[in-house]
């Protein structure tokens, strides 16, 4: 607690802290008190029992006390939330993507990366969208987190205020991997930041693994054969395999070209065996001819 | 029932029914005289919706010759299900 | 079954008529309940099992012993077992059935036919539920609140199990609707409203909810299983739905449900403790009163299950400033509870200890609420496994406390057994800490911030999953042992008499079992409220006396 | 003993309890559309042009001429309760019959409306249908699914009137016992309560 780490964490961790404070006397006063009315009171200590049929004056009191501190919490929630939710207008905007299951971050520049990096001590506001289903963007190191729902755009934004690295997670549950939608926000010092953001020199990868990683294909598909949520790009190319087309019956098919297209545009027309239906979102108009070429090269290296 | 000492009598019944065609009538003819969608229409329309649906409830379903409870009970459910539109509604309006 | 008890010439209600059929086509709402007893303990045992699969699966980060598909079922049927099959039902179904008639005097609920149909409509919808693990790709993974539009789009059997939930839903509206008119029409003659047992309250605020909520969801559920059905956008954005007003008509339902959970439980305390302490109840009203505040302000509070869901930020401060409007009356009777323990000659049974851990694990469910509830700290914990231990404190720590402390309470009456004394304290007392250190720790690590519905999890988190695993297995060996305690008692416990535990409301005035009418003598009712000890000589001169 | 008799038994016949239990019903059920009346409602707002582009599909006429049936009926069905309860067991059940009678005119013509409908590829799966921008397919299958979730209510409560009548004339249900059909009564005006609603909501909002 107490980290500093965005410029919410000081106020988040207050209204814990109080509300924790108020509760604590309250789970230990009153258990204490049951004990010990359970021990004094006891009928071997007091075998006959007083009635008392209540007091209008406690009911009062302990009517009033409660509300008057609920309103303190309700106050520190809602005066930490109102920051939460107004962003300063020179703030760094970053389009924020979740799908199932991977996180992507792109820049006013056009840059898009998988992890988020941002200048210490800057404005940054995220703006939330999700191709798929909800999913949330949780940095619990900075203690904040908003839903991206598909079709209506969100919005969340903080400023980071110690360098580092922190884990980004998805709160909301998403499907089978919602437990591996997880990334980083790395909080770097202003001048690194400029010189990471004017870097444009071409990725050292294969430019199909780049469009790969880029459209989260890689969080449904293995490169090396494992088994995830789709089948592995690893052999792909060329590949026998037996598929379910929309009226159920059966057929095999060899991955080619066109195939692997037909894949990305209309994923669910022809559904490998032992694989979900529905599960892969269709990619088009995602990718120009160029960008498709350079996947299938890639898959083909892959082999 | 039973506990209630008004007679029935079948020109109560048919008084309603006269009432809730006029009103069946006037919210057609209030709905081309509104244009038909515009929020005065919706209003209007719901407001004549209402007053029949008052005078189902009164009338033919005899809640005015009923024990007081039924009031009670039938007013604390409009109010539920009007907080509800007007909850939603404050979510809506401010998006 | 020879314990017809030596006094009384009636036969009791198990002697009444024998076989399957007597059960299974009964009119009495005393059999209808234990038929629900039955049902329920068997499903909370699957449940359970359910979630000690999932305490060993988080063991250690990675993979343990399911994949993550099987996992998300696993979850989501939890949750849909616990919630639909267990928790909502387990106090009134059971414990409302049985005894809400007798304390009011009367010797059935209004509708007894209708009381036994919401029981087969509870087998109906468990079978559907039940029906999802035969076929097709296995039961939803959506988690028990169903999300649109992952509900939509999952290839699991997700409409069968809202189908499932939609019949569990009518059983349950239909459960409450007894109840209210029983309570109604059906007092004892002398029985003025602010004369009936709290329990009777608690479930007349209960049956409200039943029936004002239940079908709120019920319609919704529909709307999915039809959207699935012919792909129209209703919640679906792909298609034009909205997915966060699916949440609100979800959350509509399932906000006020858990006050169908734990009203009753409150009721069955407020009888419990003042049984204890040989005194009256402190501030009978303030209770009973803040019962129906409760219900009606639950109704308002729904949207605080979204703070982060996009819902316009207007709406959320709102439901943050109602929701701890909520928490007001839920002081209010726990500061009664615990002033009725003042000056009292207090007996410590197990249901009275029962009663205390209540007491106990409820405060911190509660009191975790109101972090819940505050705005900023809510987005920090929404979603986490603090949530998770939040309604595990509230609803096992709360209602299923309670619903073990009634059967401690009630056993004597309704198997005219008592059971081991010394076992059920341990029992207890293993439950009790196996509990805490599994939600304490899971509480902790939700702090930290590990999501929830998470089959795997960062390194860091490892330690206080591993020390919550550890207290599942503590936690296992208190419940199994308190269930055999039980079984065994119910065969070869010592015969109880009438009034056990020395009560003054109406159901220790019968016999132990209780005849199938009931009464054997017109019940004695004090000019001065439910719980008047000075009728206590009265109705323990019943005991021994054969009644003519 | 055993022979103590308790004055409020649960198995006694209570008239007035079997009405509360049908009114506490008539709340379910209207929860139960509010459901849909809030999905209308919102969507409404949300899609406020689509929704008026839609509803010029609908016909009026058979609209209205479907609410002057309900009405009708409602008012027989009044009529019927009435003349039970003054002993008047034939007017009783002639008044029932027509209330079947439109009940099931109702029908038919829900029918005819329906299949007019299909007929353009307005409905879900259809060419037409898909075609519609997102508000518009949202506002008939909301159209569908009320007014179809109200025919199914409609059928019920014309088989209840159905068991009335055959009651009546077996002499279950007379001038002191008339519990069971004051209640299928308060049932069949809830159908026409939503119909009140339906009614402008779908057809004259235009
Ligand atoms: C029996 C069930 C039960 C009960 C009784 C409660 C009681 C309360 N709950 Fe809980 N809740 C759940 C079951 C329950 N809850 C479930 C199942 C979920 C998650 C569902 C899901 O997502 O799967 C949930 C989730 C949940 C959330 C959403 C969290 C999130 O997802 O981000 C919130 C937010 O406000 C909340 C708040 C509260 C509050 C304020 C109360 C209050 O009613 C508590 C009131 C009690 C007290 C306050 C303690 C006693 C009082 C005193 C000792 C006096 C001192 C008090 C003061 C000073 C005020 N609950
Ligand atoms: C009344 C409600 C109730 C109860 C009593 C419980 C009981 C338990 N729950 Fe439950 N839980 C929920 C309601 C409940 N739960 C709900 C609503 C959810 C949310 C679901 C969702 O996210 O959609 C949830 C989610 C949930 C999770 C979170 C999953 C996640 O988010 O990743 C976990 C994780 O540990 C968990 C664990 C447990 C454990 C260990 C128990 C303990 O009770 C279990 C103790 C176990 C035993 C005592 C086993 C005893 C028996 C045996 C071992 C006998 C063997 C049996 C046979 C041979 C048949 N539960
Ligand atoms: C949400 C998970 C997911 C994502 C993201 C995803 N896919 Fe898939 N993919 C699947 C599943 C599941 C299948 C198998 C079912 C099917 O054929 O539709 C599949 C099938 C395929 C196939 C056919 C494989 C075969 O063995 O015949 C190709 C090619 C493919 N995906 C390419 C891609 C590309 C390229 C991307 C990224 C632009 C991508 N996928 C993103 C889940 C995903
Ligand atoms: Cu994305 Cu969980
Ligand atoms: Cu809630």
């Amino acid at each position: 607690m107490f980290t500093n780490a965005s410029n919410f964490t000081n106020d988040v961790d207050l209204t814990l802290a109080i509300i924790i404070g108020i509760s604590l006397f309250f789970l230990i006063g009153l258990t204490v008190l049951m004990i010990y009315f359970m021990v004094r009171y006891h009928h071997t200590r007091n075998p006959k029992a007083t009635d008392i049929h209540g007091s209008v004056k406690l009911e009062i009191i302990w009517t009033v006390i409660p509300t008057a501190l609920v309103l303190v919490m309700f106050y520190y929630g809602w005066a930490g939330y109102t920051q939460m939710r107004t962003a300063p207008k020179d703030a760094m905007v970053v389009k924020a993507t979740g799908r199932m299951w991977s996180w992507s971050f792109e820049y006013p520049n056009g840059k898009i990366t998988d992890t988020l990096v941002v200048p210490k001590d800057k404005a940054v506001k995220l703006e939330l969208f999700s191709p798929d289903v909800i999913h949330s963007l949780y940095i619990p190191a900075f203690r904040i987190k908003e839903d991206l729902v598909p079709g209506k755009p969100n919005w969340m934004w903080f400023i980071g205020q110690q360098e580092g690295s922190y884990s980004i997670l998805c709160a909301e549950y998403c499907g089978d991997r919602h437990s591996y939608m997880t990334s980083k926000v790395d909080v770097i010092p202003s001048a690194d930041f400029d010189k990471w953001y004017n870097d444009n020199s071409a990725p050292k990868e294969h430019a199909g693994l780049v469009l790969l990683k880029q459209n989260a294909c890689t969080s449904c598909h293995s490169l090396d054969g494992n088994r995830l949520v789709g089948p592995s790009f690893k052999g792909l190319f060329e590949r026998k395999s037996n598929v379910i087309l929309e009226d159920e019956s059966q057929k095999t098919i060899v991955a080619d070209s066109a195939y692997i297209v037909e894949s990305l545009i209309e994923p669910n027309k022809k559904v490998v065996e032992s694989y979900s239906k529905g599960m892969m979102q269709s990619y088009k108009d995602k990718f120009t001819d160029e960008q498709l070429g350079q996947i299938i090269d890639y898959l083909k290296t892959i082999k | 029932m039973s506990n209630h000492t008004h007679k029935p009598k079948y020109s109560t019944d048919l008084l309603t029914f006269l009432m809730l065609m006029a009103l069946t009538a006037l919210t057609i003819w209030a709905s081309f005289a509104t244009g038909g969608t515009t929020v005065l229409a919706v209003s209007v329309a719901m407001a004549i919706a209402t007053t029949k649906a008052f005078l189902v409830i009164r009338n033919f379903m005899h809640v005015k010759y009923d024990h007081v409870i039924y009031k009670i009970f039938i007013g604390l459910v409009s109010l539920l299900f009007l907080s509800f539109i007007l909850i939603l509604a404050l979510d809506y309006a401010y998006r | 079954m020879s314990e017809t008890v030596a006094y009384t010439v009636e036969k009791n209600f198990f002697e009444e008529k024998r076989g399957l059929f007597s059960w299974i086509f009964t009119l009495d709402h005393k059999r209808v309940a234990l038929l629900y007893l039955y049902a329920i303990i068997t499903f909370f045992l699957v449940g359970m099992s359910l979630g000690f699969l999932m305490r060993l699966e988080l063991f250690s980060p990675g993979g343990q012993i399911v994949d993550p598909k099987t996992y998300n079922q696993m979850f989501t049927f939890h949750g849909v077992i616990m919630i639909f099959l267990v928790i909502i039902p387990s106090i009134p179904a059971v414990f409302g059935n049985f005894f809400l008639p007798i304390m009011l005097g009367t010797d059935d609920v209004a509708f007894p036919k209708l009381n036994l149909f919401s029981w087969w409509l509870y087998v109906i919808g468990a079978l559907m539920a039940l029906s999802t693990l035969m076929f097709g790709k296995g039961p939803a993974d959506t988690g028990w609140t169903f999300y649109a539009p992952y509900s939509v789009t999952s290839d699991t059997n997700v409409s069968m199990l809202l189908l499932a939930a939609f019949v569990l839903g009518f059983s349950s509206i239909l459960t409450g609707l007894n109840f209210i008119v029983t309570i109604h029409r059906l007092r004892a003659p002398e029985m003025t409203w602010f004369k009936m047992p709290l329990f009777s309250w608690g479930l007349y605020a209960t049956a409200w909810i039943q029936l004002l909520a239940t079908p709120i969801v019920g319609i919704t559920l529909l709307m999915v299983v039809v959207e699935r059905a012919f792909g129209i956008g209703l919640f679906d954005p792909s298609l034009g739905g909205d997915p966060i007003l699916y949440q609100h008509l979800f959350w509509i339902y399932s906000h006020p449900v858990v006050y169908v959970m734990i009203l009753p439980a409150m009721g069955i305390i407020s009888e419990i403790i003042p049984t204890s302490a040989q005194r009256v109840i402190f501030g009978y009203k303030a209770i009973a009163i803040s019962s129906m505040a409760i219900a009606f302000l639950g109704y308002f509070v729904w949207g605080h299950h979204m703070f982060t869901s996009g819902m316009s930020g207007e709406a959320r401060i709102v439901f943050s400033f109602i929701t701890f409007l909520v928490a007001i009356p839920t002081a209010i009777k726990v500061f009664n509870w615990v002033a009725t323990m003042y000056k009292g000659s207090i007996h410590v049974t197990p249901n009275l200890l029962w009663s205390t851990a209540f007491i106990f694990n409820f405060l911190i469910g509660g009191l975790t609420g109101l972090i819940n509830g505050a705005l900023a700290a809510d987005v920090h914990v929404h979603d986490t496994t603090y949530i998770v231990a939040h309604f595990h404190y509230t609803m096992f720590g709360g209602t299923i406390f309670v619903f073990f402390g009634a059967l401690h309470y009630w056993f004597p009456k309704m198997w005219g057994r008592m059971y081991h004394v010394k076992t059920a304290n341990i029992a207890l007392a293993l439950t009790f800490i196996g509990f805490n250190v599994t939600y304490g720790a899971m509480l902790t690590v939700g702090m930290k911030g590990m999501p929830r519905r998470y089959y795997d999890y960062l390194p860091e988190f490892e330690f206080l999953n591993k020390i919550s695993t550890v207290g599942s297995w503590i936690m296992v060996i208190g419940l199994l042992l308190m269930i055999t305690n039980l079984i065994i008692s119910r065969r070869n416990g010592k015969k109880a008499p009438r009034n056990p535990w020395n009560g003054v409301t109406l159901e220790w005035q019968v016999p132990s079992p209780p005849p199938l009418h009931n009464f054997d003598h017109k019940p004695i009712l004090s000019p001065n409220g439910p719980y008047d000890f000075s009728i206590l000589e009265q109705i323990n001169a019943f005991e021994d006396k054969p009644k003519e | 003993m055993g022979h103590y008799k308790i004055p409020n038994s649960g198995h006694n016949r209570d008239d007035e309890g079997s009405k509360m239990g049908m009114w506490l019903f008539l709340f379910t059920e209207i929860l139960l559309f509010g459901g849909l009346f809030l999905v209308y409602a919102m969507y409404r707002y949300l899609y406020f042009d689509a929704f008026k582009i839609v509803s010029e599909h609908m016909d009026i006429k058979l609209g209205a001429i479907n609410t002057v049936i309900l009405i009708t009926s409602s008012l027989t069905v009044a009529l019927s309760i009435t003349a039970i309860k003054k002993g008047h067991k034939d007017f009783a059940i002639f008044f029932l019959f027509i209330t079947i009678i439109l009940a099931w005119g109702f029908v038919i013509n829900k029918y005819f409306e329906w299949s007019a409908h299909i007929h353009h590829g307005l409905f879900m799966g259809k060419e037409a249908f898909n075609n519609l921008a997102q508000g518009e397919g949202m506002f008939l299958f909301l159209y569908y699914f009320m007014t179809g979730l109200h025919g199914v209510h409609v059928l019920v409560g014309a088989i209840l009137l159905m068991v009335v009548a055959f009651r009546i004339m077996s002499n279950h249900q007379n001038e002191t016992k008339y519990t069971f059909h004051e209640n299928s009564g308060l049932y069949w005006h809830l159908v026409d309560l939503i119909w009140i609603y339906l009614f402008p909501l779908f057809y004259l909002l235009h």
